[in-house]
């Protein structure tokens, strides 16, 4: 077990999750409660920049020498474009979530615990996106979800955070029996849980092509539940709004984009099927993006809002998939993957900011209320550093240039055209126009903010702190950057995006 | 050279956006400062560009496989409407410092005056047409922060989202047409599209031709996306100016232009461009008849002017409408900083309340004058030669109804125009309004617009040349100013329209002067409406929302239904696989 | 013969869980999981999965049960008016339709090959898949953390705030 | 011969399934939703071994099994104590009187 691989990417964070729970946990009489809180932060984060180490060397051998496979006895790690991918984002998100939860946790009772389950949620996605075996998918995936539990409801004196955290329970429960039923067909059917030999047994003819369609409608349901397609979206409104807003940010850019990596890596080892499966995605993603729209526009609470605006984001990305499933346009696929990137980034930077906002003006003053849209009236004149950030990242998934939503839309846009598929292009009119539909309800809030005559919340606001205005200050300078030079993250959308097309065999 | 020049006539207003931006709003002097040098610098070097026109792309970057070269092309098109962006854009900055004096907010403000005026010359520069899009959307999203810029008041608030929401469907317009272009010829080069346009398959290019049209159409406010320009008027005025005669507005024709050459062979399509160009003319003209409000009268004029624009373009005029569009800018940033002159001074905007203004602020009522009887078309100002050239154009290749009515149409400008003139300055004093002289900023913006109106008209010949010469693909004819005037001048035409004009002139001072107060009577409903399509707008919204309120019925928040969802969606995805199967 | 202790084993497991989601009161319904769970074990056990019959005999009938217990008596069982928020035929007959359509399609997935692999529920585990063990501690803890920090004592001062 | 042992214990997977699913829909109580996600859980137990038998990999059958029997008695609790809390806060255990968040 060498560190400086991607196993390292993975052991650095879930065995500093213990330790830094533990760190939490030290005798009353040797340090104080402050010194203790301040100790798990630095420690969680430093354990996090550690991480990057063998990230950074996991990319070059990638680049270097392409696929990269582990194996523990019969159970193998395959690191291809789409794992770095992902564990970059991950990585990328979670260390600027750790940041700003610094301040935003701070004297939160259980810090220790959050900050252990951040950590351990972190390592477990990263092993995720690696994992070569479809049980050992699973069960990555049962873990991720197990520690993400605790995390949602969080603020366990807060009836709501507990409702939200019931919900994401059963329905993630419920759907990871459905994804149980679709390994064990595939398991009847191949003898076999290793993804490369499914993927070759199912080829042949002696298997039936029914039951296979069958496991991949267990596949996508039961995944789809955390992906939030509409309908099994129902939790995520909930979980997004009542988690604290570190969690909100890596529910929103993370969670749900590895629920899909692990749909996706599902139903790539029923080979054959490509066409079925885009067909489905592209239906997924019309009906997200409308529905997410439409009920975007009418929420009074800030992260409600933000939540809803995922599914409309999640859409874009589907579609983008299923152009490139369907019409084998690669493209399609690099669009989808930047656009996994930008959302994580602007919408991990929207819910920071509302954080922020949340963080001055309630839980200064002791209060852990929902943040509602008339309260965000004048931010900008106490806290320009977050509403500058906030609209950034509104405009940026409103798809406005010079920002970087627009840009990865763009892609998206620009394989669909390629198609010349009528039905293509009619649906790439339908998200242009959803596009348009979304600036009614991202637009007002950016106004707001920059209103002369502050809301009562505002001006009985208290500061921000550096560590929750630095991972606002980076992202808002990435969500520009890459509005300006797409072209700087083409060389891990467009291996992702390859390795894509080879997963489905296009 | 060339690229340096064309780089800092992009970068340089948006350097200085930034800059005002940091200055902070504590510091309003160094703020003004800053943005009027910035503005007034890209004016000079937008004028510098002229000698640097060309056909070739001045800059090349390439970006990628989605996104094409990245290129800039000076020609004459593009140096044109760059310099009428960035000399007005700067004289509307220069105004600013007088009108826009003790705000609170003048770092966004500036902020965004000055990034809109960037993002119109790399519109016009832009050699491809992702940048096109690019630009198109950021003019778009700049137009909305000023139009909202008072966002205290609703009713500045709703404009903005109006006009956002309006313009960026057109905007999809755009998309469509840019990538099914893409799809077709694998390149995003403008220059590519203008080549090889009659190499595409038909049904393409009349797909593109036709979301070019819905496109430029929401952006320049015409029919029948007319509705959004007249709620814009919230903005405050130098920013009316600035989007009336500098940037937003004439995007829309230089799109039409740009391709003119591409779609003119699409069968309907210069029929469809003259009727929209026709259509808009005539109902904005009647709407400003009776309007009350000064800028919203103003408005409708801009709208109707552009009609004419749009029109010459369906007529073949290429040059024509872009030789009025540079009148139409110079004259209407006239009326529409001195209208803000007299706003700021007396803090209305209603006309009904004005009257005999012109004895307290008597430069303000001149230069007004001169920008109106530009407007109305009379000589030798140099809204008279390229409206002219425009009737005399579409006499020549447009059925002769059409003609006839344009020319109504200019009649009808003479009138409200006159009605404007009288009502704000001349006549008894309704209300007691204390109205002080324009400042010295205000004075030297206006002047100098004043003093443009008389002689812009000079420069067709060199324009023409311009054009002609870095525009090969559009074969405009080569004309000299002397050509032209003896052209216009002896024309029985011209006579005629000068004739209707006059008539327009005379009818308001026999009949308007004494109704002018007067409500519209029966006309009033439908501009009210904006002719119906008002309501339309209403309709959607309205539609949406409820669409929007029957949908959340569906997020029960009930775990059972939750889950009944989970089940449902699995049921009918195992159906859709059984039965593709 | 064999397949008649199927049938018993399986029936009776399918109509204790129908008994168990139906009853009124959710002590009774526990003691009918603990019996579905021995059934189930039972089935297992016939499948010549020994040892995973007895782990499900002890977790799922033991373990899970005394939780429910336990559970229960924390928060009291309430009698429950029976009356669900989805109509009943609309909740039977989504689930009918899509439980025989997915079992239709997945029925034909019946062929039987001889045993190639190992069967033994240990050498398997800890041997070929010793990940999942692994990640399966990371799991746990992530479990202990969750019940931990839900439950552990009530924060003085702290206070429910209600919106609007 | 429809009624071989294999073929009855899909159908007993198959009626695990949709009573369980079914009981999903239709229970109220929070409790008793935790409770029937164990039911589910039989189902997928029985199914993972059924296919580890046919497939003769047993042993694979059996461990997966074991994992999840695992896994889900972890969710179990979890569910357990968050719904103990969910009755502490709310006083009750109902789903529509715990449904504070719509829209």
């Amino acid at each position: 077990m060498e560190l400086l691989n991607f196993t390292g990417l993975i052991i650095i964070p879930l065995v500093s999750s213990p330790v830094v729970y533990l760190a939490g946990r030290l005798g009353t009489r040797e340090i104080t409660l402050r010194g203790r809180s301040y100790l798990v932060r630095v420690a969680a984060f430093l354990a996090l920049l550690a991480a990057w180490v063998p990230f950074a060397a996991s990319v070059r051998t990638l680049f270097l020498d392409g696929t990269q496979e582990f194996n523990v006895s019969t159970i193998w790690l395959r690191v291809d474009g789409i794992s770095l991918f992902m564990a970059g984002c991950v990585l990328l998100l979670g260390t600027l979530v750790i940041l700003f939860s610094g301040s935003y946790m701070a004297g939160e009772v259980g810090e220790e615990k959050y900050y252990a389950m951040l950590l351990a949620m972190i390592g477990l996605m990263i092993g995720l996106v690696a994992a070569g075996d479809l049980f050992n998918l699973w069960v990555w995936f049962e873990a991720m979800a197990i520690s993400s539990y605790l995390l949602v409801a969080f603020y366990r004196e807060q009836s709501a955070s507990l409702e939200a955290g019931m919900k994401y329970l059963v329905q993630s429960a419920a759907g990871s029996v459905l994804v149980l039923m679709g390994i064990a067909i595939v398991l009847a059917q191949a003898g076999t849980l290793d993804m490369a030999q499914i993927t070759e047994a199912v080829s042949g003819s002696a298997v039936n092509r029914l039951a296979l369609l069958g496991a991949g409608a267990l596949f996508m349901i039961g995944f789809g539940v955390k992906v939030a397609l509409v309908p099994l979206h129902t939790w995520l409104p909930d979980a997004h709004s009542q988690a604290p807003s570190g969690i909100s940010a890596m529910l929103s850019g993370a969670v749900i984009e590895i629920g899909l990596i692990a749909m996706l890596r599902a139903l790539a080892t029923l080979t054959g099927f490509a066409l079925s499966w885009g067909i489905l995605l592209m239906g997924f993603g019309a009906l997200n993006i409308l529905y997410g729209n439409l009920l975007a526009l009418r929420q009074t609470f800030v992260k409600r809002l933000l939540a809803y605006s995922s599914l409309s984001h999640v859409g874009y990305i589907l579609l983008g998939l299923g152009i490139a499933l369907s019409a084998g346009i690669e493209l399609g696929a690099q669009g989808a993957f930047f656009h996994v990137f930008n959302h994580m980034l602007m919408k991990g930077l929207a819910f920071l900011a509302v954080g922020a906002l949340m963080y001055g003006m309630f839980l200064q003053n002791g209060s852990h209320r929902a943040l509602k849209i008339e309260h965000l009236a004048g931010a900008a004149q106490k806290y320009p550093l977050a509403a500058l950030a906030f609209s950034l990242a509104l405009l940026g998934l409103g798809g406005l240039p010079p920002l970087a939503g627009f840009m990865s839309k763009w892609q998206i846009f620009v394989a669909g055209f390629q198609t010349q598929n009528a039905w293509i292009i009619v649906l790439m009119i339908f998200m242009a126009l959803n596009s348009v539909l979304s600036l009614g309800y991202y637009a007002p809030l950016v106004n707001l903010m920059y209103r002369r005559e502050a809301s009562p919340k505002v001006a009985a606001g208290k500061p921000l702190t550096w560590t929750i205005a630095l991972p606002l200050i980076v992202m808002s300078l990435g969500v520009i950057v890459l509005g300006f030079f797409p072209g700087l993250m083409d060389w891990f959308t467009v291996a992702a995006g390859r390795q894509f097309m080879q997963m489905f065999g296009k | 050279m060339a690229g340096i020049i064309v780089a800092l006539v992009i970068v340089l207003p948006w350097a200085g956006a930034l800059a005002v931006w940091l200055a902070r709003n504590k510091h309003a002097r160094l703020q003004h400062a800053l943005a009027v040098l910035f503005s007034v610098l890209t004016a000079i070097v937008s004028l510098v560009l002229f000698l640097f026109a060309d056909t070739e792309p001045a800059i090349r970057i390439p970006l990628g496989k989605a996104f094409g070269d990245l290129t800039f092309v000076p020609d004459g098109l593009a140096v044109l409407l760059t310099a009428i962006a960035a000399v007005i854009g700067s004289l509307a900055v220069i105004f600013s410092v007088d009108y826009m004096h003790g705000d609170a907010q003048l770092g966004r403000y500036y902020f965004l005056v000055l990034f809109f005026i960037g993002a119109m010359t790399g519109l016009v520069l832009s050699g491809n047409l992702l940048f096109t899009f690019f630009f198109w959307e950021i003019t778009a999203l700049c137009s909305y922060g000023l139009i909202s810029f008072y966002n205290d008041d609703p009713k500045a608030v709703a404009g903005g989202i109006k006009a956002l929401i309006i313009t960026q469907v057109g905007g999809v317009g755009l998309l469509a047409g840019t990538l099914i272009a893409f799809a077709n010829l694998g390149s995003f080069q403008i220059a590519d599209l203008l080549a090889k346009a009659s190499a595409l398959p038909a049904m393409a290019l009349a797909w593109i031709a036709f979301s070019f049209l819905v496109a430029a159409a929401a952006k320049s406010a015409q029919f029948p996306f007319h509705t959004w320009l007249p709620d814009a008027m919230e903005a405050p005025t130098p920013v009316s100016a600035l989007i009336h005669a500098a940037t937003m507005v004439n995007a829309g024709i230089y799109l039409l232009a740009r391709f003119y050459p591409a779609f003119e062979a699409v069968p309907g399509w210069r029929m469809s461009v003259l009727l929209v160009g026709l259509v808009s003319a005539l109902i904005a003209a009647v709407s400003a008849l009776i309007a009350t409000d000064l800028k919203r009268a103003l408005a409708y004029s801009t709208v109707s002017q552009l009609g004419y624009m749009v029109y010459a373009i369906g007529a073949e005029g290429v040059f024509a409408s872009q030789f009025h569009l540079l009148s139409h800018a110079v004259f209407k940033a006239l009326l529409f900083l001195a209208a803000g002159a007299v706003i700021h001074s007396v803090g209305t905007r209603d006309m009904r309340r004005m009257g005999a203004l012109g004895r307290q602020m008597p430069f303000v009522r001149n230069v007004f004058i001169v920008g109106a009887l530009a407007l109305a078309g009379i000589p030798i100002l140099n809204g008279f030669w390229s409206k002219e050239l425009i009737l005399e154009i579409g006499l020549e290749h447009s059925p002769l109804w059409a003609y006839a009515l344009m020319l109504t149409g200019a009649g009808l400008t003479a009138f409200y125009t006159l009605r404007m003139v009288w009502l704000v300055f001349f006549g008894e004093e309704r209300e007691p309004l204390h109205a002080h002289a324009a400042g010295l900023a205000m004075k030297v913006s206006l002047g100098i617009l004043a003093a443009g109106t008389f002689i812009t008209w000079l420069f067709f010949g060199g324009l023409n040349g311009l054009l002609a010469s870095t525009l090969p693909i559009h074969e405009l004819e080569r004309e000299t100013l002397l050509e032209v005037l003896t052209a216009i001048l002896s024309a029985p035409a011209t006579w005629f329209a000068l004739l209707i004009v006059a008539l327009g002139c005379g009818l308001f001072w026999l009949l308007g002067r004494k109704s002018a107060l007067a409500q519209g009577g029966w006309l009033d409903p439908f501009v009210e409406t904006s002719f119906g399509f008002e309501s339309l707008n209403r309709w959607i919204v309205q539609v949406t929302y409820q669409v929007a309120e029957r949908f959340s019925v569906t997020q029960t928040g009930e775990l059972n239904w939750n889950i009944l969802g989970i089940v449902s969606a699995l049921l009918v995805v195992l159906v859709v696989l059984w039965l593709g199967a | 013969m064999e397949s008649i202790q199927y049938a018993v084993f399986l029936l009776g497991a399918v109509f204790c869980a129908y008994r168990a989601i139906v009853a009124k009161r959710i002590l009774s319904a526990t003691i009918y999981l603990a019996c579905i769970s021995a059934l189930v074990s039972g089935t297992l056990y016939l499948l010549g999965a020994a040892q995973v019959a007895v782990m499900e005999l002890s977790v799922g009938a033991g373990l899970v049960t005394i939780l429910l217990v336990y559970a229960l008596s924390v928060v009291g069982d309430d009698a429950m008016d029976p009356a669900s928020v989805i109509p009943k035929p609309l909740a039977f007959g989504v689930v009918g339709l899509a439980a025989v359509l997915l079992g239709w399609m997945a029925f034909p997935a019946v062929r039987t090959t001889a045993a190639v692999g190992e069967f033994d529920l240990a050498s398997s585990l800890w041997q070929d898949r010793v990940l999942d063990v692994w990640i399966q501690i990371v799991l746990i803890f992530s479990g202990v953390m969750g019940v931990l920090g839900l439950l552990s004592e009530k924060v003085p001062g702290a206070k429910e705030e209600v919106e609007q | 011969m429809i009624f071989t042992p294999l073929n009855i214990i899909l159908f007993g997977v198959v009626g695990l399934l949709g009573v369980g699913l079914y009981g999903l829909l239709i229970t109220r109580n929070l409790i008793k939703v935790v409770m029937v996600l164990q039911i589910l859980i039989k189902a997928v137990i029985l199914a993972l071994v059924l296919a580890g038998k046919l497939s003769g990999h047993l042993g694979l059958g059996q461990s997966t099994a074991a994992t999840v029997i695992v896994a889900d008695t972890i969710v179990a609790v979890v569910g357990l104590a968050l719904a103990v809390q969910v009755r502490r806060r709310f006083g009750t255990l109902d789903v529509p009187r715990i449904s504070t968040l719509r829209g």
